[in-house]
C-alpha cells in the first residue's frame, strides 16, 4: 500500500519518460484507460487506485497512460479533481460538424425591413411613422448585421438623416431579381396608395 | 422424473405451456420424441395438487388441464374413431411444435442474457464529446413572411392613427358657374356637361358625382339667365351645352 | 503507432498484422480514433470517410484501428450500423465496482425480447401465442423505455394491429453487427448457440 506522495522525489532526471516506478502492470493500464473512457466525470486517482491490485499506484499507473497516449487521438488531461480523457486538441477542428440552424428574425426587424423594402429610401423617423412604432438601435444594427439594409446618403432635411435602402443581399435572401419583384403595397395593404403617409407631408416633419 | 415438480409453485410459470416445457424437458431432451400421454397425466396431477390446495386457480390452466384430458382420449382411442378433422396425432405434434418454440425463444432469450450487455458489462463513452458546433448565422425568412411582416406593420400602424375622416372636396354650384362662366366663351359649339367638370384626377365616386349635379344646376341657372343652350336628345342620354346664341336661339330651347 | 506494447509504437518495415490495404497513414488512425473516442453512438464509415485525406479507405482505418486496439482496455465493436468503441468485456467485473449498473431485464421481458428478434416483425398476439402466455403491459413498456423494440407497422389483418420489431439500439444492447448475427433457431435448439439453460428454469426467477 502507497499512502506516501508518488515517488516524484525519486531520480530520474536524466530520462523524462522513462518510468521510475516499481512497475505498471499490462492490466493496471488496460482497466485505468477502461476506466476513464466508461466515466461520465473526472477520476480521481483513488477511484481508481480502489480497482487496482495490491502494490499498484494509481498516480504511476494514470502517469504511465498519458505517456503511452502520447501522439495519438486521445489525450489524459487533468481537470477538476481528476483525469479524463479527451479528444486531442489539434484534430478538434477536424472532427467538428458545423450544423446550420437558421434563425428568424424577431418581428419588429422582419417589420422594420418590410418598411424599409417597400419604402426605400427612407429615414429612420419615417420607418417609425410608418410602422407605429419605435425602431430600437438594436433592430436597425441587426439588419445591418445580417447585410440586408445599406445607408443610402441622407435627406437633405434639418439634420440629414441617414436615409436606408435594402442591399443586393437582401434581394438574394428573399430570392428576389430586383426590387421590382416585391408586390406593389397597394396590393398588400388595401387604401395605402390613397392615404398618404404623415410622415412626408411636409407640416408633419419632426424638424419643422 | 417421475415427480420433477412436487414442490411446484405454478405462479414461478409464465403460464401452462411453460409448466408443460417444464415436465417435458424433465421427460426427454428430444422434445419430438416425449410422450404425450405421460405428459398430460403429468400436467393434470400438477394441477389437480394444486388445486386441491388453491382454489383460484386460473382459468387458463384449468382451459388446458380440460384439453389435455380430452387429447389423452383420442390418442388412447382405436385411430379409426377419430374424425379427420380431429386428428389427434396432428394434435400432439401441434402441441410438441409449440413446446419446441417455447424451448427456442428460451434458449434465444438466454443465449441475448449471456452475451456482453451495453451498460452492464462494456460500458460506452461515458462523457461522448459533443462534436457539432452550431452555426446560427443563418437566416430563415422568405418573400411571404417579408410581405406578412409589412402587411402586420402597416396594419398596426393604421389602428394606432387616431380616425380623421377624410376631407370631402366637394364642387359648389357657385365654383361650377365660376367655371362654366370661364370655360364657356372658349367653345365653339355643343360639348357633353361632363367636360366642365373638375380635373377627375383625385376625386374620388362621391366628389365626382356631386360635381357632376352641381355644374348641371349651375348650367341650368345660365340657361335660365339665357347665358347658354342645353340640349338631351333623349332621355338619359348625354347632356349638350354652348354658350348662347342670343335671341335668334332662344326658341330652340323651349322647343327642346 | 499504438500504445500496449511499447516496440509497435515504432513504424517498423515488417508489419506484424497483414495490411493488403492501400496504405493507413498514423494520421487517419489518430482521427479515427479520436472520432470514436467522441462518440458514444456507431459512427458510420461514411462519416470518418468524409474526413479522411482523398485515397484513404475509412473501412481499412478502421479495421487498422481494430488491430490496434486489441487486447487493450478499450476495443472497437462493430453494432448497430457503425462502429463504436466499449470497454473491453472481460473488464467488465472490475469496472462494475465503480461504475454504476442498471437492473438487467426480468425473465418475462428478455423472452418476449427474443421471440421479437426471432419473429419480427410480429404481433403481441403472436408474442403471447408462442409464449403461451400473456405479455404484460409493464413489460411491453419495460421494452420500449429501453428502446430495444419499436412498432414496424401494422398488420393487415382485421383490427390492424401492430407489429413488433428491434431497434438499431438492441442491436447496440447485444454487441450485434446485425440481426444476421442471431444464431438462427435450429442453431438455438441443436444446442450450438450455446447457452446454460440451468439460467432460466422458472424458480430462479420470480413472475414476470
Amino acid at each position: 500500500m502507497m499512502s506516501a506522495p508518488p515517488d516524484e522525489d525519486q531520480p530520474g532526471e536524466e530520462l523524462p519518460k522513462a518510468s521510475p516506478e516499481p512497475a505498471v502492470s499490462a492490466a493496471a493500464l488496460r482497466l485505468a484507460e477502461a476506466l476513464l473512457f466508461a466515466s461520465d466525470r473526472p477520476v480521481a486517482p483513488a477511484r481508481l487506485q480502489s480497482l487496482l491490485a495490491e502494490g499498484e499506484d494509481a498516480a504511476a499507473v494514470l502517469r504511465e497512460l498519458g505517456y503511452a497516449l502520447e501522439g495519438r487521438g486521445v489525450v489524459l488531461v487533468e481537470t477538476g479533481g481528476g483525469f479524463v480523457l479527451r479528444t486531442a486538441p489539434d484534430l478538434a477542428a477536424a472532427l467538428t460538424r458545423v450544423v446550420e440552424v437558421p434563425r428568424r428574425l424577431p418581428r419588429a426587424a422582419m417589420e422594420a425591413l418590410a418598411v424599409i423594402a417597400w419604402h426605400q429610401p427612407c429615414t429612420r423617423a419615417e420607418i417609425e411613422e410608418i410602422r407605429g412604432a419605435s425602431l430600437a438601435q438594436a433592430t436597425l444594427e441587426a439588419l445591418l448585421d445580417h447585410g440586408l439594409v445599406a445607408p443610402r446618403g441622407h435627406k437633405e432635411v434639418p439634420g440629414r438623416p441617414t436615409l436606408w435602402g435594402t442591399t443586393p443581399r437582401f434581394l438574394e435572401q428573399f430570392g428576389l431579381k430586383s426590387l421590382r419583384d416585391l408586390p406593389r403595397r397597394e396590393e398588400l395593404v388595401s387604401g395605402e396608395a390613397v392615404a398618404p403617409l404623415q410622415a412626408t407631408q411636409p407640416g408633419d416633419s419632426p424638424a419643422g | 422424473m417421475t415427480d420433477p415438480v412436487l414442490h411446484l409453485r405454478l405462479d414461478g410459470y409464465e403460464g401452462p405451456l411453460d409448466l408443460l416445457l417444464d415436465l417435458a424437458r424433465a421427460q426427454k431432451l428430444d422434445l419430438a420424441g416425449i410422450s404425450i400421454v405421460a405428459l398430460v397425466d403429468q400436467y393434470l396431477a400438477v394441477i389437480d395438487r394444486a388445486r386441491g390446495m388453491r382454489l383460484e386457480l386460473q382459468a387458463e390452466w384449468l382451459v388446458m388441464a380440460a384439453w389435455l384430458a380430452w387429447l389423452k382420449s383420442r390418442l388412447l382411442l382405436p385411430k379409426e374413431e377419430a374424425g379427420p378433422e380431429e386428428d389427434p396425432e396432428a394434435l400432439a405434434l401441434r402441441l410438441t411444435d409449440r413446446l419446441a418454440e417455447l424451448e427456442a425463444m428460451r434458449i434465444g432469450a438466454a443465449w441475448l442474457g449471456q452475451r456482453p450487455q451495453l451498460g452492464r458489462d462494456v460500458f460506452g463513452r461515458g462523457a461522448p464529446e459533443n462534436l457539432k458546433v452550431e452555426d446560427r448565422s443563418g437566416l430563415r425568412a422568405d418573400l411571404a413572411a417579408l410581405c406578412q411582416a409589412y402587411v402586420a406593420g402597416r396594419r398596426r400602424a393604421m389602428a394606432l392613427r387616431p380616425y380623421r375622416p377624410k376631407p370631402r372636396r366637394l364642387w359648389s354650384v357657385q365654383d361650377a358657374l365660376a367655371r362654366l362662366t370661364q370655360v364657356l366663351g372658349d367653345l365653339p359649339s355643343w360639348a357633353v356637361l361632363q367636360r366642365f367638370l373638375p380635373e377627375a384626377g383625385d376625386l374620388d365616386t362621391v366628389e365626382r358625382r356631386a360635381a357632376l349635379a352641381s355644374t348641371l344646376i349651375a348650367s341650368l341657372e345660365m340657361a335660365r339667365g339665357g347665358n347658354l343652350d342645353l340640349r338631351q336628345d333623349r332621355a338619359f342620354g348625354p347632356i349638350l351645352l354652348r354658350k348662347a346664341e342670343r335671341a335668334e336661339k332662344a326658341d330652340d330651347v323651349r322647343a327642346a
